[in-house]
């Protein structure tokens, strides 16, 4: 029974090692606005990229004196990809009084997460792109990107006028964004009259996708639809490439991405797809940012690394605007504001939020062609208010 | 009156090796019935049978008139028959004291009233007076797995009576024991049998504890039974003799 | 109990009470956690520890009690009701779980539990209708007894540590009970104690079925402190993380779970300024424990103080470990 | 038929690559009852070995060789004596949580000192693909299945017609009466260890080009490599083989037919059935418990 008294100091020390921790604080000199990223586990592609964007824009802006005079201070926590950690990771830096949260990526974090930033009234900037995470009331969470309920629309335009096709094939990982992005597309097909014809989940991390290929090709669709995590989507494309599937093949951003472009190698040609955000586009800020972006870190950014990097000058812009460091006036003032790269050049393109958090700016419709993803058509502002 | 148990016609094979062959016998009440014979006779598997840790593949066996094949180990156990086993089946991280109560608490009450009722189910006195018994009360408080060998042995012959049994198997309880703990057991066994009329069914290759302890000792030799008597027609049998000598087993 | 066994509880109880007092909120919902998933490993390692059943579906029967709280309340069960529903329904599916394991022992029964893990997994992933799917329960209440409301972070952990309590009496009273001493026995050697009738098929049910309560009500508290639960939380990993809970601290001794749940919870937190080696470094300390301490760190303290205050002390029974390993 | 024949291709050359695995995973448990949960990170980390060789300018054939060797080195010699042995005395249950441990620390260093990130990984063959009755079948497919069934044939003969092999056998199925008849049982249980690494690392070679190499690659190989081996048999080299073939056809064929979310659960449904009804395995032979 004597084993306890020998853990008790212990626990001690840990209680002590709590408090004495509650040093990283908004200072004279900087602001703390932490990030809680995918590092490691699922959503480490998108992770690192969504982090290297924000350290770029960090770099820059502390080069430059910083926010309002005050230096970034951007500790970066790691959400391991599990939803109940990037929620204790966010709980620990509302003990710190951040002014603003930044991430997570992943979905299904955000949503774990979300709850508790609400209730300290933090803005939480994240990288999540599934429907719900706006459509709960909460007026502190924003989007860096498009959720798929406004990407899923501009895709299925394209299925109807670009591809012409009357019947898809939809293939998604079941996980949070997969999920969120199937019901979206099965939804917008379904006001368009598109047959669905085949309805194929498939799992985070698997590696044999010869069933679900066998299953595409028996489907016999005018398109297939692809919505998977990177690594997933490479995998699959080079198991279609063997199988020799000739169905015309559309994705949102992720399938054009950069990661799976060099994954799946020349078994990504012809895909095409509605990208959100994308190095590739034709427009002279955000190829200097790709520029920038490569220099830094040595590989090519994905969309993911724009997400990052716009996020910290969208809190730099209105930060100034709001004049002060107030976490509740940035929120207010966020809703429905528009900022364009005339005002914050680091913004890249126009983007506007609106009253729940969304995001809307342009996009694009890309295409890989030898193995690059080639941008055919600008698709213009959806118009949220 | 009807004897304490019966065995009929008992058959038991494994993938076509028969280990025991078409065995019976009786035990009287209050008898001390000795069973000998070489290694692989059956002697274990035999016993395994009675007391339902095996299915036998043909035949019955009865404790007091009632059918107990296909009965459970802890049911037959329930009806008063209780065993050793040729290893040391102790249990090794309880101390001796529970491990008698233990032998003792199933009888004792429901699982609900075992579990709301006091720890040591009623039977700490019970407990103590079976290890003043057999002399172990210096090593009450030990964990089992502590005690030499010998005490081992004496620990689990106590745990065979702590329920108060009808009837006895002990299997090899003299195996590995040494003379001066094997006199020390076979005392307690013989008093104890006296004191509580329990009868008893013993395996046993030491030939002197068998024939000084037995009132009747039955032979099995390749699953079958060859001879059944007292001890000292039994050390006469050539029957018996060329069995073991047929195996190069040394009889003594 | 000794004095100095009396004074370590009591001075542990002390610690549990004056802590939230001393901490910030990440804090208090750090031993909230481990109030909630002390729950889970006494559980386990009533299962496993003392009756030894392997078992790998901790992790699931904490996912089966907090959905069931979580739909439960959601649908206007009152909390009281919705909380004792998740136990009862546990202790009915781990009876249940518990019918392979009269058949099959050690690693084939670790595969069976590991299987049923992972379908309950994918029917909280695919299930959508009832469970919510991919997107999880959200905003799941906690409770209000007679006007208190545990809805900050410090009420909702004092209610953790009460329940906590209770359940920590009711285990100990249970294991100085003669069940105690029968699971033991079926641990140690089940053949010999169905010899001295002991009803083994009935006490191992019960093993699987009061540890899989308890998994279930650590759920319930769980769905409440984290207030939004998704299908991941209770995969495999979980079921992981709970065994490696109680074999680190010490399976089968009464404060195993509680110290290697502290353990699990604390230690990401000391090892932040490892960076991201935390796991790694996690990892080697668990196998360079194993050979050294098997029995895990209550153990070795217990063995450790033995040895100091007993000439006995270091002498380990011979057959134990034969007895354990055998398959 | 055509996507029948393709499934049932696919799922082959799979399933035996999920053999090679289970293969060497069961001659573990026999001569060392070590339940290896860290077996499918085993099967992950040669992939890794052969990048880092290729990294520093190593052909690829070249660095095959020497992810092989590193693997026997790190994965038998290493495993056995730093986690193997020193657990051996406290039972199954211990060393099951330090290969917990092992499989947890492998996939973090990976991570941390390589890379989180999938990695493209060269083919062995990258010629074209054959079409029969339809299907279509990569020379990557029969590669695959060629290497492992001459490994699988190799493994089976050395077990089998050599002195060696047969004293290894003897040392899994009765280790006391090995000694007895004078095998060298430490030494042969040190070989299966060995064995055990080659077998991993030629399945990593296999199957990373397939998987891309990445540090979670191991959670679903080793959960395959447990379910052959139980559904085959623990205690036979053919049982394994026969469950690792069995897997990967029911994963394709389930996935294409029944339901695609449940895949997962199909695999775990049979194992249930199996250790319940039938639990030494469909190959496997009764271990007669005696009392």
């Amino acid at each position: 029974m004597l084993r306890k008294s020998l853990t008790l100091p212990a626990t001690i020390a840990a209680f002590a090692a709590f408090t004495a921790a509650a040093s990283a604080q908004s200072t004279a000199t900087s602001v703390y606005m932490p990030a809680i990223v995918e590092l490691s586990g699922g959503g480490a592609v998108s992770g690192t990229n969504y982090r290297d964007g924000m350290i770029l824009a960090m770099e820059e802006i502390n080069a430059k004196g910083g926010i309002l005079g005050k230096k970034i201070d951007m500790p970066l926590l790691d959400s391991q990809s599990e939803a109940g950690i990037a929620r204790s990771q966010v709980q620990k830096v509302l003990d710190n009084k951040p002014y603003v949260i930044m991430g997570p990526v992943f979905s299904g974090s955000v949503m774990t997460s979300m709850l508790l930033a609400q209730q300290a009234e933090i803005p939480q900037i994240v990288g999540g792109e599934a429907p719900a995470i706006t459509q709960r009331g909460n007026p502190f969470v924003f989007r860096t990107s498009f959720g798929a309920q406004f990407s899923m629309p501009k895709v299925a335009n394209y299925v109807r006028d670009g591809a012409k096709a009357k019947s898809v094939a939809i293939l998604w990982v079941n996980n949070d964004f997969g999920k969120g992005g199937r019901d979206s597309f099965v939804k917008e097909m379904a006001s368009r009259d598109i047959k669905v014809v085949a309805d194929i989940s498939t799992e985070s991390g698997q590696a044999d996708f010869s069933a679900d290929v066998v299953k595409i090709k028996a489907a016999n669709a005018d398109l297939i639809f692809v919505y998977t995590n990177e690594e997933e989507s490479a995998r699959f494309l080079r198991e279609a490439k063997k199988q020799g599937i000739k169905t015309p093949m559309v994705g949102e951003t992720t399938l054009l991405g950069q990661k799976v472009l060099d994954l799946a190698g020349d078994a990504a040609n012809g895909v095409k797809g509605h990208v959100g955000l994308t190095v590739d586009a034709p427009i002279d800020a955000v190829k200097g940012f790709a520029e920038r972006f490569k220099k830094r870190f040595n590989y090519v950014c994905d969309h993911n690394g724009m997400k990052g990097y716009t996020a910290i000058y969208m809190v730099k812009h209105v930060t100034e605007k709001v004049g002060k460091f107030d976490s509740k006036a940035f929120a207010e003032t966020l809703h429905g504001l528009t900022i364009t790269p005339a005002q914050e050049p680091g913004i890249l393109m126009e983007a506007t939020w609106d009253k729940n958090g969304d995001i809307d700016r342009e996009s694009f419709i890309g295409e890989v062609v030898d193995g690059k993803q080639k941008i055919v058509a600008t698709l213009p502002k959806l118009g949220l208010k | 009156m009807s004897p304490v148990l019966q065995v009929n016609n008992l058959r038991k094979s494994f993938g076509g090796i028969h280990a025991v062959n078409g065995v019976s016998f009786e035990v009287n009440d209050g008898e001390i019935l000795g069973i000998i014979g070489p290694n692989g006779s059956g002697k274990s598997t035999l016993f395994n049978c009675v007391l339902g840790q095996l299915h036998p593949s043909e035949g019955e066996v009865r404790v007091d008139g009632q059918v107990t094949t296909g009965m459970r180990p802890c049911d037959i156990n329930r009806l008063g028959v209780s065993r050793t086993f040729q290893l040391l089946q102790v249990f090794p991280q309880l101390s001796v004291r529970d491990n008698l109560i233990l032998a003792g608490q199933e009888h004792q009450g429901t699982m609900f009233t075992r579990l709301i009722g006091r720890s040591d189910a009623g039977l700490g006195p019970a407990a103590d007076q079976m290890i003043e018994f057999f002399r172990l009360s210096h090593l009450k408080d030990q964990m089992a797995g502590m005690l030499s060998y010998g005490q081992q042995k004496l620990l689990d012959a106590a745990m065979a009576f702590m329920a108060g049994p009808r009837l006895v198997l002990l299997d090899e309880p003299a195996g590995g024991v040494n003379l001066t703990m094997l006199g020390h057991l076979r005392e307690r066994l013989q008093a104890y049998h006296a004191e509580r009329k329990a009868t008893f069914v013993v395996i046993e290759h030491q030939m002197e504890f068998v024939m000084a302890l037995c009132t009747r000792v039955l032979v099995l030799a390749e699953g079958k039974l060859i001879a059944n008597g007292a001890p000292e027609e039994i050390r006469r049998d050539p029957v018996v003799i060329e069995a073991y000598l047929g195996h190069g087993m040394n009889a003594a | 109990m000794s004095r100095a066994g009396v004074l370590a509880i009591a001075l542990f109880a002390l610690g549990a009470i004056i802590a939230p007092f001393m901490l910030k909120p990440f804090g208090i919902f750090l031993i909230s956690m481990w109030a909630v998933l002390t729950i889970a490993a006494i559980g386990l390692n009533l299962t496993l520890g003392y009756a030894g059943q392997v078992s790998m579906a901790q992790g699931a029967f904490v996912g089966i009690g907090a959905y069931t709280l979580a739909l439960l309340t959601q649908a206007g069960v009152p909390y009281p009701i919705a909380f004792v529903a998740s136990g009862v329904l546990c202790f009915a599916i781990g009876w249940l779980l518990g019918y392979p394991a009269l058949r099959v022992q050690h690693h084939y029964l670790a595969f069976v539990t590991l299987a049923f893990t992972t379908i309950v997994f994918l029917l909280l992933r695919n299930e959508e209708w009832l469970t919510g799917g991919i997107y999880g329960v959200n905003a799941i209440k906690r409770p209000v007894f007679f006007g208190w409301n545990t809805g900050k972070a410090m009420d909702y952990y004092f209610f953790c540590l009460g329940v906590l309590s209770v359940i920590s009496f009711a285990v100990w009273w249970m294991l100085r009970s003669p069940w105690g001493r029968a699971f033991v026995a079926l641990r140690e050697n089940p053949v010999r104690a169905l010899s001295l009738g002991l009803d083994t098929r009935r006490y191992t049910l019960m093993a699987f079925a009061i540890g899989s309560m308890l998994g279930g009500f650590s759920g319930a508290l769980f769905a409440s402190l984290v207030q939004f639960i998704e299908p991941a939380s209770f995969a495999l990993n979980r079921s992981f993380d709970l065994l490696l809970m109680v074999i680190v601290g010490g399976s089968g001794y009464f404060m195993g779970p509680f110290v290697g749940a502290l353990i699990s919870v604390l230690l990401p937190e000391w090892m932040r300024i490892t960076e991201g080696y935390y796991l790694i470094i996690y990892a080697a300390l668990v196998m360079v424990m194993m050979p050294l301490a098997p029995y895990g760190i209550v153990g070795l303290i217990e063995r450790g103080y033995k040895s100091l205050t007993t000439k006995r002390g270091q002498q380990k029974p011979a057959s134990v470990v034969a007895e354990r390993a055998a398959p | 038929m055509a996507s029948f024949i393709q499934l049932l291709v696919s799922g082959l050359a799979t399933g035996a690559i999920y053999a090679l695995i289970a293969v060497g995973f069961t001659l573990l448990w026999q001569t060392s009852q070590t339940i290896n949960f860290a077996q499918g990170e085993f099967v992950m980390l040669p992939a890794f070995f052969i990048l880092i060789a290729m990294n520093h300018g190593a052909p690829f054939w070249l660095a095959c060789l020497v992810g092989i060797a590193t693997s026997v080195v790190v994965l038998g010699i290493l495993f056995k004596f730093i986690i193997v042995d020193p657990m051996l005395k406290h039972g199954v249950l211990p060393l099951v949580i330090s290969s917990i441990a092992l499989a947890l620390f492998l996939k973090e260093a990976v991570k941390d000192f390589y890379s989180s990130q999938a990695q493209p990984f060269p083919v062995l063959v990258s010629a074209g693909d054959f079409h029969i009755f339809g299907a279509v079948i990569s020379s990557q497919s029969l590669v695959v299945l060629g290497v492992a069934i001459v490994t699988v044939v190799g493994l089976h003969l050395m077990l089998n017609k050599t002195r060696l092999g047969r004293m290894m056998q003897a040392t899994a199925q009765n280790p006391t009466l090995a000694t007895i008849l004078g095998v060298p049982v430490r030494k042969m249980v040190l070989y299966t260890f060995l064995v055990n690494a080659v077998l991993v690392a030629i399945a990593s070679i296999l199957i990373s080009p397939i998987y891309l190499a990445k540090f979670t690659n191991g959670e679903t190989l080793g959960m395959a490599a447990f379910l052959a081996a139980i559904i085959g048999g623990f205690n036979q080299v053919r049982g394994a083989i026969l469950g690792g073939i069995i897997l990967g056809i029911l994963d394709n064929l389930s996935a294409a037919y029944l339901s695609s979310q449940y895949r997962a659960a199909f695999p775990l449904i049979i194992l249930i059935v199996v250790i319940l009804v039938r639990p030494q395995g469909l190959l496997g032979r009764v271990e007669e418990r005696t009392v």
